[in-house]
Formats: C-alpha cells, structure tokens, sequence
C-alpha cells in the first residue's frame, strides 16, 4: 500500500545514484517538481527512460545528473533543440552522456513488455532504419506461424518510475485523466513507484470519464504536489505554460544562464 | 513529435500570379493541405504537419478524423497546437487512447490512411534523416531530436506526405543516417522488406511538389508553385533533380485558404 | 463511417456462410440478439470464435450453424455445462463440432495481436499444459535478448466481430461501459463490424468513466436493438438474468425441449 | 471462470466437535477462506473459489484485493455474484480494466499473491484436468469447460490455492489430460519449466487439506477437518495417499464465519 509521504523523503528513499528511472508522461502530467527534488539531493549516475526526454530531461542532464539517456525524440516540443541535451552528446558537458535511441512504436512496446513480465515484445517496426545499428535492445524475430521477420524490442523495467496524477486518496490509490501516454506501463513495468499528485482527496476516488487508476499497492509512495507538473499541466487543474517552454529555449542554450536558472529556480528552491 | 519540429514564422513572401499575395511557407501549408483531400484519417505530427492537417479541416476535408501520437483520435482544435499534447487535443477528441495503443493497435493496425512528417534531411528516394548529422572531420556529430513516430509511421500509414522547406541543407545527396525509410534505393525496397503502407508519395515544399518516379521511386518535380522556378528548386536541391515532363504549377491558394490558415496561426500564438 | 441500419439488413450484408465470426462480451454485453438473427437467417458454417462461449455459442450450436469453435472457457457460467455445446462435441449433433483450444491468457493475446496486425502474439502461458499438443495456433519463440523460450499464438482476425454496446451516435460512433472484456481488440482485429446498442443518441456521446469509444470508421454497421443482450445485460439498462441462464440447464439438456425453445423463441420471433 | 463451477448446494451435514454444526462444504469453504489470511491480492474464479474469496474479506483479511478475470480489481460485492461478470464486480470495483490487459498486466506481471482455482480431476502432483475426461473405449471423450484462465493462473500467481470436493471421481491416479500443471512430475519440474510461480501450496477439500510434501512436491494429507477420518481420505483419494506425520485438525469454524458465510450466500441466491 502506498505512504503517503514528502516529496523529499519519497526521493530519499526510493532514488538512488545509478538507477535507472523513467518519469513519464507524454507532454501531459510532466513530474517536473520530481525531477527538480532529485536535482536537489545530488543524485547522480542515472539512466533516465523516457519517451519525448523534453525540458524534464534537459534540466536533469544539464544539472550532471544523468548518464544515459534511453529515449525515443528528444527536442522541445513546437520550439526547437534541447540544448543541455545536445550539449552533452556533442561536448560532453558536464559529462558524456550514453544513449540508447529507439522509435515511439518501439519505447511504448518496451514497457508494454516491462509491464508484461516478458523479456520482449514485438512490433512492425524499424525496417530500413539504421537505429537497430545503434543499440543491443533493437533484433529479429521470426513468427512460428508464418516466417515472417518481425522487430524485437528489449523490456524495459526501470528501478523507479514517478509520474505525475491529478488525485489520490488517503490510501494511495491514484487517478488521472487526459492524456494518460504510457504511464500506466512505466507505473507496472517498474521495481519501485512514486506518484506525485495535484490533489490527495478525502473520500473514495469520483470516477472521471478516460481516467486511469492505479491502486495503491502497486505504488510505493505518494507525494502532494500541486503544480508539481510545471511548466506541463494537469487537465483540470492546470494549461501548459507554453511561453515556459519557448523561453527555455533562450536559458537553456548557455551554460552559465541554464547553471544560474538552476541554482536560482530549483537548487534554492525549497518544496 | 515525428521527425522534426518547424518553427511558424512565414518565410519570405513571394509574388503570385492571380492568387492571393501569400508568403512561400504559406504555399507549402496550402499545398500540405490540399493533399489531404479524400483521406480518411490522418497522424498528424506538431510543426507543419499539424498546420496542414487543421488547414484541411477547414478546407478541402471538413471530416478528416486528426490523429495525434499523444493518443488522441479525431481532435477538433479550434487553434493550432504548440505541443503534440496540447490538452486542447484530447478535450476535442472523439477518443483519448495510451500511447501503446495507438502505436499498436491504430498505427499498425493499419487505420491511418496518411502519415504526415517531417524531415531535417531528405534524399532522392525520399528516406529521411532526423537523427545525426555530420558536421565536417572535425566537429562532433550534431544531434537532431531523433525517431519519434517517424519510422513506423512510414511503415504503416497507407501513404506518406512530407513536408519540408526546399534548401540545399534538406535536400541532401546522402543521409547522413537513415531514420525513417521511403523508398530505400529505389522500386521494391519496401516490398522486400515486407512494408505495407505505400510510403512516400508525394514531398510538399515552399517551392513544389516532388513525387516518386514511377518506375524508378527517385522523386521527380512534378509541380511548381506560382512564381518558383524549376532553376530555384535545382538550387536548393542537393543532388540532379529530375523534372516530370508534364510539369505544372499549383493552383494559387485561394483568399479563403489564406484566410483559414491566417485565422488559425493567430489563434495559435494567441493561445500560446 | 458505420451506417444505422436495422438488425436483419446488418446481419444479413456482413455475416456470411463459412464466415469467421466473433461474438464478443465478456459476460457483459453478449449481443444475443445478433446471434438470434444469425440463426434465423440460416446462415451456416460458421467458425465462432469467442473466449467464453457461454449460453450464445451454445444456442448456435445447436441450432447447427457451426462447423468449428475457437475458444478457452466453454461453461455455463455459475450453473454447469453447455449441453449443446457438448453434444455437438461428443455425439456430433447436430453435426460435428471441430475445436480450436485455448487458454483466457492466449485467446486474449490472439486478439491483440489481430488488432495490432502482427500474425502472433507472446506470453508466459501454457506450460506444461497439454493444450499446445491439440492446436496448431500455439508454438514456441525464444527471446533474442534473454534466449528464454516463450508461448507464441497466432493472430485472430475474424472476419466479422459483432459486440454489443451501450450507446451510438447518429454518426455511428459507438459507447460502451462498464466490464468491457475484450471488445475493442475483437473489433479492431476484425474485417468487418457489427455492433448492436441500446440505443442511438442525439448528439454528441456524452463521455463516462470507464468507457471504451469505438470511432464510427472503424464499424461498418450499428443496429439499434434495446435488450440485444438479453439474458446477459448491459450497465446502465439492464440486469443479468440470472434465472434464464440457470432455466437454460434444463432446456438445453435435451434435444427436442432445445428445439422447440429455438422454434419459440428464435426463429419465429421477429425483430 | 478458472477451471470447473461448482453449484452452491451445501453437502451432507456433518457433527462437528466443539464448534458450530455446519456441512462438509462450508468446513471447504471456511478453510479455503482462512487460507487467504495475510494475502494481498488474489486471482478469484467463480464458484467456491469467490465464495472462499468474498468470505475470507469477512472474516480473516478484510483487506483483501479481489481480482475477477473479467477485469475487475479490488471488488467489494455485498453478495455471491453467480457470473464472474456480474455487474456489482464492476460497480464496487477500485478499477476495470480490458480483459488483456488483466492477463498480460496484472495477473503475468505478476502482482497477483494468489490464484485461487478449482479441477474436475487432480493427480498427486496437484496437476489438474478441466478439459476431457475418458469415459471408456465404447463412449467419446466427456467434454469439460475448457482451460479458462487456469494454466496462466497457475504459472503466474505467486502460489496457487485448489478447492474441491474430496471424491474418487477428482482425486485421480492419472488425469485424462493435463490443462494446468501443478508441480508436474515432482520437485523441480516447475523450475525447468521457468515458472515463476511456487505453484500449487494447498488443496482444500470437504475432508481436510492437502499439502505438496517439501521433498517430493506429492500431496499429503496435512490436517482432516473435525469429523473426518483419514480412511474417507484416504476412501475418497484415487491414489495411495501419504499423511503427513504431524497430521493436524482444523479448528472448526466459529459462529463468526458460519454466519458470515451463510450470510454471504443468501444473499447470493436472493439476488440471483
């Protein structure tokens, strides 16, 4: 059954250097205040999975948090590069960053083979593409029925997996709607589960039209944090701060402003 | 997010004949648009390829069912999107799917008749690089945003439209890595391997539309739009562009398509 | 886009002798009038595929429209055995009855990979069962990244799916709620579809917790048929009726009784 | 539906000592029930496994997550559903969730603690057939449900629960066909097998309670209920059947869990 804990301790306890950690979220329900709490405990040496790694990651990799990235397009949505991202695969800066790039088609099976319990899954995908040629998680299989070759994907299963929701209730269990992306995967295909939620209610769960919820014994720890998805949102509680992400583009493109807007923004900042 | 990300600013303007005065970006979006008639559904990426998609909602395809990789199926916006996940999208949706389902069961499953995409390089058989580029012997690759749907919505879509500004940096004569196949080296590459949807069939820029050769899958200039010259698109491509003999221009766009796409780009930046 | 049309019109253009038909709904939402219609259209030789084949498939096999079953769970549920069901298979009437066999695990999985347009699907499934030994749709893959030695099932793609749903639009676009089993992946892995609902609303759908939307393109025809589910239910209009599927032990037990229940109730009943 | 439905009648009467007087199904019922103390989550089919399930919320884990097939997780049905998709399993439930989904997430992905199922015939190696049984060379096959959930059940909770009806006709020395394996052939079979699973713990009977013997993966008979004698086991066993050296009782069940039982299942049949 989930605790219902700080932000802090739930961090402390379930991040540690060198795991592997996903916070999803597909544009929506970012869990950018997670992201901002490990920057803050100097967590270091992570393999970050994600998707879209979008400004979330840019932050964690500028910060020197990360590793490697397994990842499937990572750019600014509707604005243009991820500097700190591109900074670090092309300079090295602050240090190397290893990467395991995959499709969209081929990360979503990946954790639909990590919450599966299987070691792969398959999918009509990345014919003709020279991805396969840059990672150990991409081979073939061949069907038994009709010989076909198909795209084999590598699980994922991360150590941790956090996301962002709108509710829980005092026992932990979790709703959130809108556009729910790969979260419920991330969630099941994971050792270890926070939720940081806008909103922990009193009461039963109100059932919301194209909700998913996530009972509390399959989450670890729970975590009130309003806005905790910002400068992404949460339907019905928040709308993406659009001009967020287009002025990121102008602080994250030199070192020294995107290390002064860490320090001022997230490594003072106190939850 | 598939393949690369346009900005929305209008590039240069361009003269027309007997249509309206519109900029060179607005021609391509224009044409985007147009290609979009008689399609039933269509996954849309952010950029130009949602300005297009919306275009044709209010143009030439009212019913066109939008298809967002976010997981929304048949969105409505009443403004262009900035993100792929714009909450605007799933409130106008008719259905709000997982990723993992609509890459599976939609995408593959073979329900979408167009895929839309982009592209940071593009060669004469229309594969597409949106990964690495080679920046010369002495500088690191540069890094571009990489896969995201590109691939397998090559793959699956019944057809494949790219849309992407004619420039000699687009148009190369070799990838610097192939993402997303089109037509590999030529006729049957997609067939041997096994590809289903038709792939690239037309590529929609602000100077024309190229289209694969018949016989030979290389994209041929079949058509310009008004005021380009076929010297201006051999310039701004990187290998020896061929011409279709029976050339064309496009149609102007006409001051009502001008009019909804201007409508929609400025309740876009409105929004944002 | 789906075309409203009346039950017999529907049936009668989609379904066809020799066709592959799943008639899907996981207790919930089993479009029984559908099947009457099937029956009283004479229409023959028929695969019927569904993965608990319940009080409809033992209607229909009965009443001799069926040459071969695809199933996992063939049982009256909470009351005991489909007598027809089991006299076709063991006496051969009213003609023989082939079997396709499964688990719920890997008939599940078979739909999916319809949906998904793959030809096979993978799980951690019949080991050490006998089942593989009387199918030719179960085999074995190895992981290429683990070597583990996994279950692979063939894909189904009927040629008609038939559900019943709560509620369509004008459109055709289509609601359901409540247990929705395995709906959506029988419809989207199938040629056509056939969906029958309580009823055809003005306007718009208005959105519910729990639902699943089936896009009106993606159904070929949606009859209105209130109680098209009768004696299974559907949430929000009616209640299980327990009493005819405990009534149903009896008559189905015997063959005349059977008969002339088909003859009341099915085949001089008119919609 | 995991395996065989059983009806809801309640046995012969049988004197219990000390405690209430009760049928020989409810002493099943009551100890399949005690067996989920301390369980988290448990995959229930219909029949006495959901009356065990439902009772066990009543009385020794009222925190006990039921998990249908139909997709319905962490009901709480205020009677006996007949139907393992009755509506209340879905109304009273924490989430509903696609019928794969279920298999492939929840119950593969190995959250389940406890798969609880049911058999036509069982052989010392809790190996069970719910799919043909042989009626002889002049007869064909009996035809049984099928498999349903059973062997995925089986290999993916983390233990496995079977309750049935002690007879001769159940406990059989060889099944007719294997659909769910138990532990197979002996020790280790499960292992080489890449189960994950520990596989079958404990079969409740009418009579007692059978345990698969630490060395040798056969069942023993560990504990007779009050009243039964080793010899009904043993009469009721279609094979030599081993008794553990430490045989024990169960305690009878108290006035608490025959009226919860009891309740539980007038409410079923009034509903129904």
């Amino acid at each position: 059954m989930a605790d219902i804990r700080s932000l802090h301790d739930a961090v402390g306890d379930l991040v540690h250097d060198g795991d592997t950690v996903a916070l999803e979220g597909f544009t929506h329900l970012i869990p950018f205040a997670a992201a901002h709490e490990i920057i803050r405990q100097g967590i270091t040496g992570l393999t970050l999975v994600r998707m879209t790694p979008d400004v979330v990651y840019d932050q964690l990799i500028g910060a020197g948090a990360v590793r490697k990235l397994v990842f499937s397009w990572g750019g600014n949505p509707g604005v243009g590069s991820l500097h700190r991202f591109r900074d670090a695969v092309e300079n090295g800066w602050p240090h190397p960053l290893e990467l395991d790039e995959h499709s969209h088609a081929g990360m979503a099976n990946r954790y639909v083979a990590g919450a599966s319990q299987l070691p792969f899954a398959v999918l009509r995908g990345y014919r003709g593409s020279g991805i396969p040629g840059r990672t150990d998680t991409v081979a073939t299989v061949t069907c038994p029925f009709t010989g076909e070759e198909l795209a084999a994907v590598a699980a994922l299963n991360p150590d941790v997996t956090v996301v962002h929701a709108q509710q829980a209730d005092r026992d932990g269990n979790v709703q959130l709607w809108g556009l729910t992306g790969v979260q419920k995967e991330a969630v099941l295909a994971a050792r270890r589960v926070l939720v940081t939620v806008e909103e922990i209610v009193d009461g039963a769960l109100e059932p919301r039209p194209g909700s998913v919820v996530l009972p509390g014994w399959v989450i670890d720890a729970v975590a009130e944090v309003p806005g905790g998805a910002h400068p992404s949102y949460a339907a019905g509680y928040s709308v993406r701060d659009n001009d967020f992400y287009q002025e990121w583009d102008a602080v994250s493109r030199d070192r020294d402003t995107f290390t002064r807007w860490l320090d001022d923004n997230v490594r003072k900042a106190v939850r | 997010m598939s393949g690369t990300e346009s900005g929305t600013g209008s590039g240069t303007e361009s003269g027309t004949d007997g249509g309206a005065r519109c900029g060179r970006d607005e021609l391509m979006e224009v044409n985007a648009a147009r290609a979009l008639a008689g399609a039933r559904s269509c996954f849309v990426g952010i950029g130009l390829p949602s300005t297009a998609a919306n275009l044709a909602r209010r143009t030439v395809n009212p019913d066109l069912v939008l298809v967002y990789e976010s997981g929304t199926i048949g969105s409505r916006p009443t403004r262009l999107p900035l993100s792929i996940g714009d909450g605007e999208l799933a409130d106008t949706a008719d259905a709000v799917v997982s990723v993992p389902e609509m890459f599976n069961y939609w995408l593959q499953g073979g329900r979408i008749d167009v895929g839309f995409l982009g592209a940071a390089q593009l060669d004469r058989f229309a594969n597409i690089n949106t990964t690495v580029v080679d920046r010369g012997p002495d500088r690191p690759e540069g890094r571009l945003p990489g896969a995201g749907g590109a691939p397998e919505i090559a793959a699956n879509c019944g057809e494949v439209l790219i849309v992407l500004r004619h420039t000699r940096r687009n148009f190369v004569p070799a990838l610097d890595f192939v993402t997303t196949l089109g037509h590999g080296t030529g006729p049957g590459d997609r067939a041997a391997l096994g590809m289903r949807g038709a792939g690239p069939t037309a590529v929609i820029t602000d100077l024309g539309i190229l289209r694969p050769g018949p016989d030979t899958a290389e994209l041929e200039l079949t058509a310009l739009h008004p005021g380009a010259t076929v010297e201006q698109a051999r310039e701004a491509t990187g290998w020896e562009l061929r011409v279709a003999a029976d050339l064309t221009v496009t149609e102007a766009p006409t001051e009502a398509e001008l009019s909804a796409l201007r409508a929609l780009k400025a309740a876009g930046r409105k929004a944002a």
